[in-house]
This record gives structure tokens, C-alpha cells and sequence, in this order.
């Protein structure tokens, strides 16, 4: 293990000969348009700057510009990987600030949902992850898993990513069987496929090797940074909205929070991977009680929230999501301030690459689960 | 310290091992992946393409009474609709119907807010074109004509 | 952990607006909401979406900053509000406590015409992006901060995208 | 022997690289549709019954393009660089045993010869990283140049364990003395060294590092260095990289097969002996094919740690123990 004494040795020997390497916004690492700009001593960064707003839409404006309905389906596109929470984050704050009611069997359906939409969110992350650490195979694997969740999603909502299922109030259409016995399947079909994970992957020496005391990030730093989600759960803090700031009916079940003190590359991945068991018994959970009744609650046609501000946040899979609407008591939003989770874990990158080497900043990038679109909005 | 170091080269060069002989198992299993174009899938019922007009079975035209209802829920104003009130006829009928495709983000926004359930979603997942003009105007009036013949 | 309870945050956040309450000039359509009659107001969570709402002169930002460092809050974000009929700027602050059930909402009020507001990049650093995104879309600037340079709009951006006069890039 | 001289060395210049070109594209093909199993997909299909014609595909398309020096380039050096890797990798089929009577020149210090070959390889890659005038490539050639020096080590240390077991370096010699069954092959051969299997393994790793093959493809490191040396490299330029990388496996496992499992001899008598060796190319090959796809690349410093700190000493230690033996014995 190297350590950044070592590094600052390293750099004050009087050959300060130090290069600017551009990592993307066209690089294999970056899962999308995100460009670091790397000040590199040799293979150690001494400053890593991360240029985003490669893809920024303005989403924020667009919320301005159109009805509360009329900005539903741009929650599902700000990160297309867990658009479920997304569109809860914001669905949640109308509901609030409208005081619309949502009936039980919606909010069972919608943490069902969710729950999916988080376990392949961190399949897609697990299997992008081992890309960049140049393991091929296991990215299939998980995309293999990923794709019975997605044909669950495409039979319920209509579509693969952008689902835009949830609307004020409740959901687009009800669940059938189809759909209940679809997700129990899954859930007996997962266990085994994460226990051969663990084998394939978590015991792997080179695998532990690249992620043991690489990337410590603790959670101090993640305190001031507003990290959330598992970067700031792999730091010790078992911090999760589900549990601290209960929303919908998460407090009607049992699921543990995983945290690891370590704060390195490997905690993260582990609180991944346990969260998607603690999703598979929240599934078992929710699928077994799911009561009856409409899925959809009474609505007013046309929704003015009554004038002020009002959050709502959610867990998604890569942390904290809130919403912050605030309403003129008019049909069209005054502001949509969308708060994401991986804007501010990226902007802890800076600060934790620093004296790293370039193979170990990548290994630590793709720890924190960036979704570009999401920080980029 | 020195044992240690023993026991993870030893445990370490296992646990390779291990990895082999799972990947070894599933390249003795058949692939998983459907040989598309060859092969394609069924969309499912709520599959969500492109939006059309569901089709009277008697009279073979299209439900829809253009009340604009789709047009002013359509988030990206992508929807044109037309209509006249013809003689003897209760409600207005459709006379135009223009959907740009290229807008359009298949929220669902104008099938559900449909007062007559004139629209509905259909299962065309291969749309593709070299031109962009093709799916500038989708006419669903236009093509509704098309599937009567 | 040491967190103070509420009753406490409360008091010290009073202390600290009601030494110079005369700037405090609420105007334009929220005279009836909940979040500013008073300077340092109990909100309920689920109405809201926060507990506790402290409209805070701007001089004592970064002190109440401070303060929600001391107590271990975590930074959650920065909202920007363009007031343009009242012709302020509003910058909301989010905090959470990653221990407990508390959200904090601090706020500050500028006027339109000379958007400044100190940074609190020196206490929380993670505020730093949010500043600049915040600068990018209101144009209101954040002194002492080291880089206002556009985070999420190209180089260039001179405009404001999210300030309620703004039609449009030619 | 009837064939002139003159004549039998050309029709081995023509098959050798014959040889080479067909197993550098068909190996490309194997990969591939290993890959493809080993993924749960089928692999190249569309070119040929179940993508045979792939390579081919692949080699036309590579040799139309251009081949593009960047501006600021070293063009000598840039151009030279896949010469230099393709040629060593082929003068090391020269001396290879394929069959009992099937080497074009059966020369007494052949294994030395094949390794003095292997060390220009890592002038090539260098060259072709540093003359591109890229900083990832710059950064690659910087890993492949200390990997390598890393891995000549233990790699030369367990070929002098096997120098000392077979007490030849003709690559001829030493498949005949491992005649019989397969309890003759050098791997088995306890009696000589008690930690021969060790010593395959390491020789294998080190192969592996040599032919910068994952998980040890420091060079290429495509998540992190984009392609690493041959960044700038464009149609045949990268082509040949690729074929030469092939090549180079193939001189390994070649090697493997001649030091550890008695070349083409024959365990049970049956079929020429050209068979066998090449049923035990393949079989090691396909295991390289196996790794590749099973593991995620080792960190650069995990790489030479594991050189400098597990391989060497090992490594020495077999070198002792043989020496042990002899001595003793």
C-alpha cells in the first residue's frame, strides 16, 4: 500500500516536472461525459478537477416551464439508471405540498419498484465496476440478472428505463400477478446468483487487492461533502433516509442498514452488495403484504399546490435525492430544485484522489457510482 | 506476519481457483442472449411505442373526438390535433393528427388523459431511419387509414 | 454523539437573528407561509419536509454554518429562488443530520440588483459545487469563494438561466 | 532427409508464417467466441458458419484503413516499432520443436535463443508508446518497460531450474528425454525438483506478464489508459500489435508444452507426434483464453509486488531445492 507521505516525498525531490493528463469527456472510465482534469506527477495525481456539464439539460428550468404533471417525465431521466426514486422524490414533494392522499396499495407497489430499481441499479454499477477494473465477464453475468428486472419494469410499466410510473397520488396502472409472482421468482432466483458473486468476485485476491485501503474516504469528509447513499455508509455512518427520514411505508418493514467502518474502495462495494440482499427481503416483505385497494387516490384534475416550499427526499440507489418544489399555488412550478446524489459525491473526488495513483483514483471513481446525466441534470 | 503472508498466497491462489471453476460452469451452459434481428422478442402488453388510434371495430375510423385534451397534457408539444363537427353527428371527429416523433418521450401523458380512450400505445420497437423527415410527422389518421385496408 | 437538542438550536439560532432583525424585510407572495413569519421558525416534517427553518441575516451565515457544523449536520444543498417581483433573490440551505431525525433550512435574502452572499465553503466544502451551480443559474455571487467559474453551463455562460427574466441563448 | 537444405528452410520461412498469420487470426476467433461462452453469448456469428470468416473480415478491414502518423510523432520510430515486435516473435518459431523431425533448425542453445528474442519485445512496445507522442501511450510504455524487467526474473529463474532437471537448452533434447507416459513430463518430475508444479505455475504467470496478457495487461488497460502504447495506432499498425501479442502467446504456451509436458511426445502412442503437441498448445492457450475472461487486472504495484516479493523468492527457492537434489542425489 502506498501512502500519500510516501507521495508528497515523492513530488518535493526537486523534479516537479508534473503533466495535465485529460481523462475524458470521450474516456472508457467515465462511464459518460465527464472530464477530469488530472495534474500527474508520474502516475500520482497532485489535483483532480472534474469538468462536468457535458450533458447538462437544465432540467431545473424545464420544471419551470410546464405543469407539476408535465415534469414527471423528466424525473425519470435525470438518472436513467434508478428512475423510480427519482420520480418518488418528486411525486413525494407534490403530494406534500398538496396534501394528496396516497392509498396504501400504491405506496406497497411503489416500494416494490423501487426496491427493484435499486438492486439493478448497483447490478449495473457492479458490473461496471469490474469493467473498470478490467473484469469483463461479470458485468454479463449482471446484466444478465439486470434484464429479468427490466422485463418485470417493461411488463408493468411499459418500458425498460425511463418508467415514469408513479403519478400524484398513486401509480400509472396496477400490478397483476404476473408481475407479483414475476418479482418472488426473482427474488428466489438472486440469492444464489449473489452467493456466486461472492465467489466469483468479492473473495478474488486481485479483486480485494485493488479495493483493501484504496480510496479512504471517512465519514467526516463525507459530512461536509453531503455524500450520502453507500459511499457515506462505507464510511460508518448507517446513514439512509429509509430509516432516518422514513417515506411511504418503509417503516412497515424489517431490513438492516449495511454499514462498514473502513471507508475504502471495498466497504463501498460491500454495502452494494448487502443492500441488494436487505432489497430482496424488502421485496419478500412487501410482496407478502401488499393489501388491496385502488392504486390511485383522489386527485384534483388540474394541481395547485397551495404557495410556500416544500422537500421530499428518498433513498436512491446512489443516496440522498430530494426535491425541493417551490410552489406560487399556481398550476406551473416556480422552482424544481433537484438535489442528486452523485453532484455531491463527485464533489469529494477532488479532495480524496489527491496523491493517488492514476489506477487507484479510477478504482476509487468507480466506487462512488457516478451516473453523469444525474450530475450533470 | 510472515504466516500470514503464507496463508493469503495460499488462500489468494484458491480463491482463483474458485473464480475458474465458476466461469468454467457457465461456459458449458447455453448462452442467454436472443440472436437479434434473427430472433425478437414479444413486447409485452404495456409495452409503451409510439402512440396510435385504437380502431373502431364497427366503423373501422378512429374514436378520437379532438378535443385537444392529448395535445395540452403533451409535455413536449409534440401533438397537433384536428377536427370539424360534421353534419348530423353528435361530436366533432378527427380530421388531422400529427404526432413528431422526435419529440416525443413516450410519457403515456396523452393515452391516459384521453376522455374517449382513442389512443393507445403501439408495440413498433424497430423504428429506424436514415432520415430524420420520417419521423418528424407520424400521422395517425393517415395510418389508421392504412391498417382498414 | 453530541448534538444539542432542538430547543437548543433554537435559542442559539434566535440569538442570532434577533440582534439585527430590522434588515429582515419579508416581501412579495409568502407573507402567509409558515417558513417566514418568524426568523427561526419549528416546521413540521411532514407538512414541509424539514423541522427547523432559520431565516438568518446575512453577516451570520457563516456563523450559523458553524454552528450547524459543531452539531454535526451534514450539507445537503443549495436552492437558489429568483423573488423577481419582490426583487430579492432568496438562497435556501439544506442540512441533515446523518445521526438523527433533523433537518435544518437556513436562508438569506439579497437584493436582485447586488446578488452577494459570503461563502461557507471554509465550513462546509462540499458547498463549494453547489455555490458555483448556484452562481451559474442566478448569478448571485458567492465572496470568498475561489472559483466561480461556470460549473454546469459551458465556459462561456454569461447569462443566468434560472433567473425568472432570462429568454433564451441568441 | 531428401529435401535440399535451401528449399526445406523455405518451405519453413512460408509455414512458419503461415503459422503465424492463421493463428494469430483464428486465435483472435477463439478469443472471441471463448469470450462468448464464457459470457453466456454465443460470440461472432454473423461472418461465416458461427463467425469463421471473422478473422478474415476483420484483417481486410484493418489493412484498408490508414495507417495515420500523429503530427509531432516520431514517424521512424513510430513506424519501426511493429516491426520490431512482429519479427522477434516470429524468429522464435525457428527453433521450435513442433514434431520429432518438424524444426526448421534444431540448434543447441535454443531455449536461450527464444528468450534472448522474447527481451525485444519490450523495446517494441516501448518504442511504439513513446514515439506516438500520446501521454497515455507514455505512461503505458513506462508499466511495460518496469513489468517486464520485473518479470525477465523469475521467469529466467525457473528456466534455469529447468536447465538444471534437463541439463540441456536443446529444445529437442530436452522433449525426448520426457518420452512415455505423462508421469515422464518434467511437470511431474519430483525426483528433480519436489517443487516442480511451482515452478509451472510461476513460469506460466511470468509468461503471462511477459505477453502483457490479463490479468496483467498493464499496457493495454483499456478502462484506464484507453489502449495504452498503441493508442495512436491505426488499421495494420494496431494489427500487427495484435497478431505479435498472439504470436507471443503462442511461443509461450509452445515453450510451456516443450519445458513441462514432454512436447509432442505422446503419452499413449497414438497419432504423429506433431498432434499432441499442437492438442497441448491449444489446451494451455485456451486456459490463457480462461484467465483472461475470469479476472479483473491486478493493480500495477500489486503486479510488481508480486514479482519482487512473492515470485522471486519462490522462484529462488525451486532453484535451491533442484540444486538440493542434484546435489545430494
Amino acid at each position: 500500500m502506498l501512502h500519500k507521505e510516501q507521495i508528497t516525498n515523492h513530488s518535493t525531490d526537486g523534479h516537479n516536472e508534473t503533466f495535465v493528463l485529460n481523462l475524458g469527456p470521450q474516456h472508457p472510465a467515465t462511464h459518460g461525459v465527464l472530464r477530469v482534469k488530472m495534474t500527474m506527477d508520474g502516475e500520482y495525481i497532485t489535483r483532480a478537477e472534474p469538468v462536468c456539464g457535458y450533458i447538462h439539460r437544465m432540467h431545473e428550468k424545464m420544471g419551470e416551464n410546464r405543469t407539476w404533471a408535465q415534469f414527471l417525465p423528466n424525473t425519470s431521466r435525470i438518472d436513467y439508471l434508478s428512475a423510480m426514486h427519482y420520480t418518488h422524490a418528486f411525486v413525494g414533494a407534490v403530494e406534500r405540498a398538496a396534501r394528496i392522499e396516497v392509498p396504501p396499495r400504491a405506496e406497497f407497489v411503489r416500494v416494490i419498484t423501487s426496491e427493484l430499481n435499486r438492486i439493478s441499479s448497483h447490478l449495473v454499477w457492479f458490473g461496471a465496476y469490474l469493467l473498470d477494473l478490467g473484469g469483463f465477464t461479470p458485468l454479463l453475468y449482471a446484466f444478465d440478472d439486470r434484464e429479468r428486472i427490466l422485463d418485470l419494469l417493461e411488463g408493468l410499466t411499459g418500458a425498460r428505463l425511463t418508467y415514469c410510473y408513479y403519478r400524484f397520488g398513486g401509480l400509472c396502472n396496477d400490478v397483476d400477478e404476473d408481475f407479483i409472482n414475476g418479482t418472488r421468482d426473482f427474488v428466489h432466483y438472486m440469492r444464489p446468483r449473489l452467493k456466486m458473486y461472492r465467489a466469483l468476485v468479492t473473495d478474488n485476491i486481485i479483486f480485494r487487492k485493488r479495493l483493501e485501503n484504496i480510496g479512504i474516504i471517512d465519514a467526516e469528509m463525507c459530512r461536509k461533502y453531503g455524500a450520502t447513499g453507500p459511499v457515506i455508509r462505507g464510511a460508518g455512518t448507517p446513514y439512509d433516509v429509509r430509516r432516518l427520514e422514513p417515506y411511504s411505508v418503509y417503516d412497515a418493514f424489517d431490513f438492516d442498514i449495511p454499514h462498514y467502518p473502513e471507508g475504502d474502495c471495498m466497504a463501498r462495494y460491500l454495502v452494494r452488495m448487502e443492500e441488494i440482499e436487505q432489497s430482496l427481503r424488502i421485496l419478500e416483505q412487501a410482496v407478502a403484504k401488499l393489501p388491496d385497494g385502488p392504486h390511485i387516490g383522489k386527485v384534483p384534475r388540474m394541481i395547485k399546490p397551495p404557495a410556500g416550499d416544500y422537500t421530499y427526499a428518498v433513498e436512491a440507489a446512489r443516496g440522498r435525492m430530494m426535491v425541493r418544489i417551490v410552489s406560487d399555488g399556481k398550476e406551473i412550478p416556480y422552482r424544481v430544485k433537484l438535489r442528486t446524489p452523485s453532484f455531491a459525491n463527485l464533489s469529494l473526488f477532488e479532495e480524496a484522489s489527491r496523491g493517488m495513483l492514476l489506477t487507484d483514483a479510477l478504482a476509487l471513481m468507480g466506487s462512488l457510482d457516478l451516473v453523469i446525466p444525474d450530475i450533470d441534470r | 506476519m510472515k504466516k500470514n503472508a503464507l496463508k493469503e498466497i495460499v488462500t489468494g491462489f484458491a480463491s482463483l481457483l474458485t473464480g475458474m471453476r465458476i466461469t468454467l460452469a457457465q461456459f458449458f451452459k447455453p448462452p442467454v442472449t436472443v440472436n437479434y434481428p434473427r430472433q425478437s422478442l414479444k413486447m409485452p402488453a404495456r409495452y409503451r411505442g409510439h402512440i396510435t388510434f385504437v380502431r373502431d371495430q364497427e366503423t373501422g375510423k378512429s374514436l378520437c373526438i379532438a378535443c385537444k385534451s392529448c395535445q395540452k397534457a403533451c409535455p413536449s408539444d409534440c401533438i397537433v390535433v384536428e377536427g370539424v363537427k360534421r353534419e348530423g353527428e353528435k361530436r366533432k371527429s378527427v380530421t388531422d393528427f400529427k404526432l413528431d416523433f422526435t419529440k416525443c418521450s413516450l410519457c403515456g401523458s396523452c393515452v391516459e388523459v384521453c376522455p374517449v380512450d382513442a389512443l393507445e400505445f403501439s408495440k413498433h420497437y424497430n423504428l429506424a431511419s436514415t432520415n430524420k423527415e420520417k419521423f418528424v410527422v407520424i400521422d395517425l389518421v393517415k395510418d389508421l387509414e392504412k391498417r382498414g385496408k | 454523539m453530541t448534538a444539542a437538542p432542538l430547543e437548543e438550536l433554537i435559542a442559539v439560532f434566535r440569538a442570532m437573528t434577533e440582534s439585527d432583525n430590522t434588515e429582515q424585510e419579508v416581501s412579495g407572495w409568502d407573507e402567509g407561509a409558515a417558513s417566514s413569519r418568524e426568523s427561526v421558525a419549528v416546521v413540521d416534517h411532514d407538512a414541509n419536509g424539514w423541522h427547523l427553518d432559520v431565516s438568518i441575516p446575512l453577516d451570520r451565515l457563516v456563523e450559523a454554518a458553524g454552528v450547524l457544523d459543531r452539531e454535526e449536520f451534514a450539507f445537503d444543498t443549495i436552492t437558489g429562488v429568483d423573488w423577481i417581483a419582490a426583487g430579492d433573490m432568496e438562497v435556501v440551505y439544506d442540512f441533515f443530520h446523518p445521526g438523527r431525525f433533523l433537518r435544518v433550512v437556513l436562508r438569506v435574502r439579497v437584493r436582485r440588483e447586488q446578488p452577494e452572499v459570503p461563502t461557507i465553503l471554509h465550513v462546509f466544502p462540499g458547498a463549494g459545487w453547489h455555490e458555483r451551480e448556484t452562481h451559474d443559474f442566478f448569478g448571485i455571487r458567492f465572496s470568498g469563494h475561489p472559483d466561480l467559474s461556470p460549473l454546469l453551463l459551458p465556459e462561456d455562460a454569461d447569462y443566468h438561466p434560472l433567473r425568472k427574466d432570462f429568454t433564451g441563448v441568441a | 532427409m531428401s529435401i535440399p537444405e535451401p528449399f526445406r528452410l523455405a518451405s519453413f520461412v512460408v509455414g512458419i508464417m503461415a503459422f503465424v498469420g492463421l493463428n494469430a487470426a483464428y486465435l483472435v476467433w477463439v478469443e472471441r467466441k471463448g469470450a462468448g461462452r464464457f459470457q453466456r453469448r454465443p460470440g461472432p456469428t454473423e461472418v461465416g458458419y458461427a463467425g469463421l470468416l471473422q478473422p478474415i473480415a476483420d484483417a481486410v478491414k484493418l489493412m484498408t484503413k490508414q495507417v495515420i502518423v500523429p503530427p509531432g510523432a516520431d514517424a521512424t520510430l513510430f513506424r519501426l516499432a511493429p516491426v520490431l515486435i512482429m519479427t522477434p516473435a516470429m524468429m522464435c518459431f525457428t527453433v521450435l520443436p513442433f514434431g520429432e523431425t518438424l524444426t526448421a533448425t534444431d540448434i543447441n542453445l535454443g531455449l536461450l535463443m527464444i528468450f534472448a528474442l522474447g527481451s525485444i519485445n519490450v523495446m517494441a512496445i516501448m518504442l511504439g508508446g513513446w514515439s506516438s507522442r500520446n501521454k497515455y501511450a507514455i505512461i503505458s510504455s513506462a508499466r511495460v518497460v518496469s513489468q517486464n524487467v520485473a518479470y525477465e526474473i523469475p521467469m529466467l529463474l525457473t528456466v534455469v531450474t529447468m536447465l538444471m532437471v534437463t541439463g540441456s537448452a536443446n529444445l529437442n533434447q530436452i522433449v525426448q528425454q520426457q518420452a512415455g507416459a505423462f508421469w515422464n513430463w518434467n511437470l511431474f518430475n519430483l525426483a528433480a525438483n519436489p517443487l516442480m508444479p511451482v515452478t509451472f505455475v510461476i513460469f506460466f504467470i511470468c509468461m503471462l506478464a511477459e505477453t502483457n496478457r490479463a490479468p496483467f495487461d498493464m499496457a493495454e488497460a483499456e478502462s484506464e489508459l484507453v489502449a495504452g502504447a498503441f493508442t495512436e495506432y491505426a488499421g495494420m499498425g494496431f494489427g500487427v500489435f495484435f497478431m505479435a501479442e498472439y504470436a507471443n502467446i503462442v511461443v509461450g504456451c509452445s515453450l510451456a508444452t516443450v519445458l513441462f509436458f514432454g512436447g509432442w511426445q505422446s503419452p499413449i502412442g497414438v497419432l504423429p507426434g506433431v498432434w499432441w503437441f499442437l492438442l497441448k498448445l491449444y489446451l494451455l492457450i485456451f486456459t490463457v483464453v480462461w484467465i483472461r475472461w475470469t479476472f479483473p487486472r491486478t493493480q500495477f504495484y500489486g503486479l510488481l509486488n508480486l514479482s519482487w516479493k512473492i515470485l522471486i523468492p519462490v522462484s529462488l527457492a525451486t532453484v535451491v531445492s533442484t540444486a538440493a537434489v542434484m546435489k545430494v542425489f
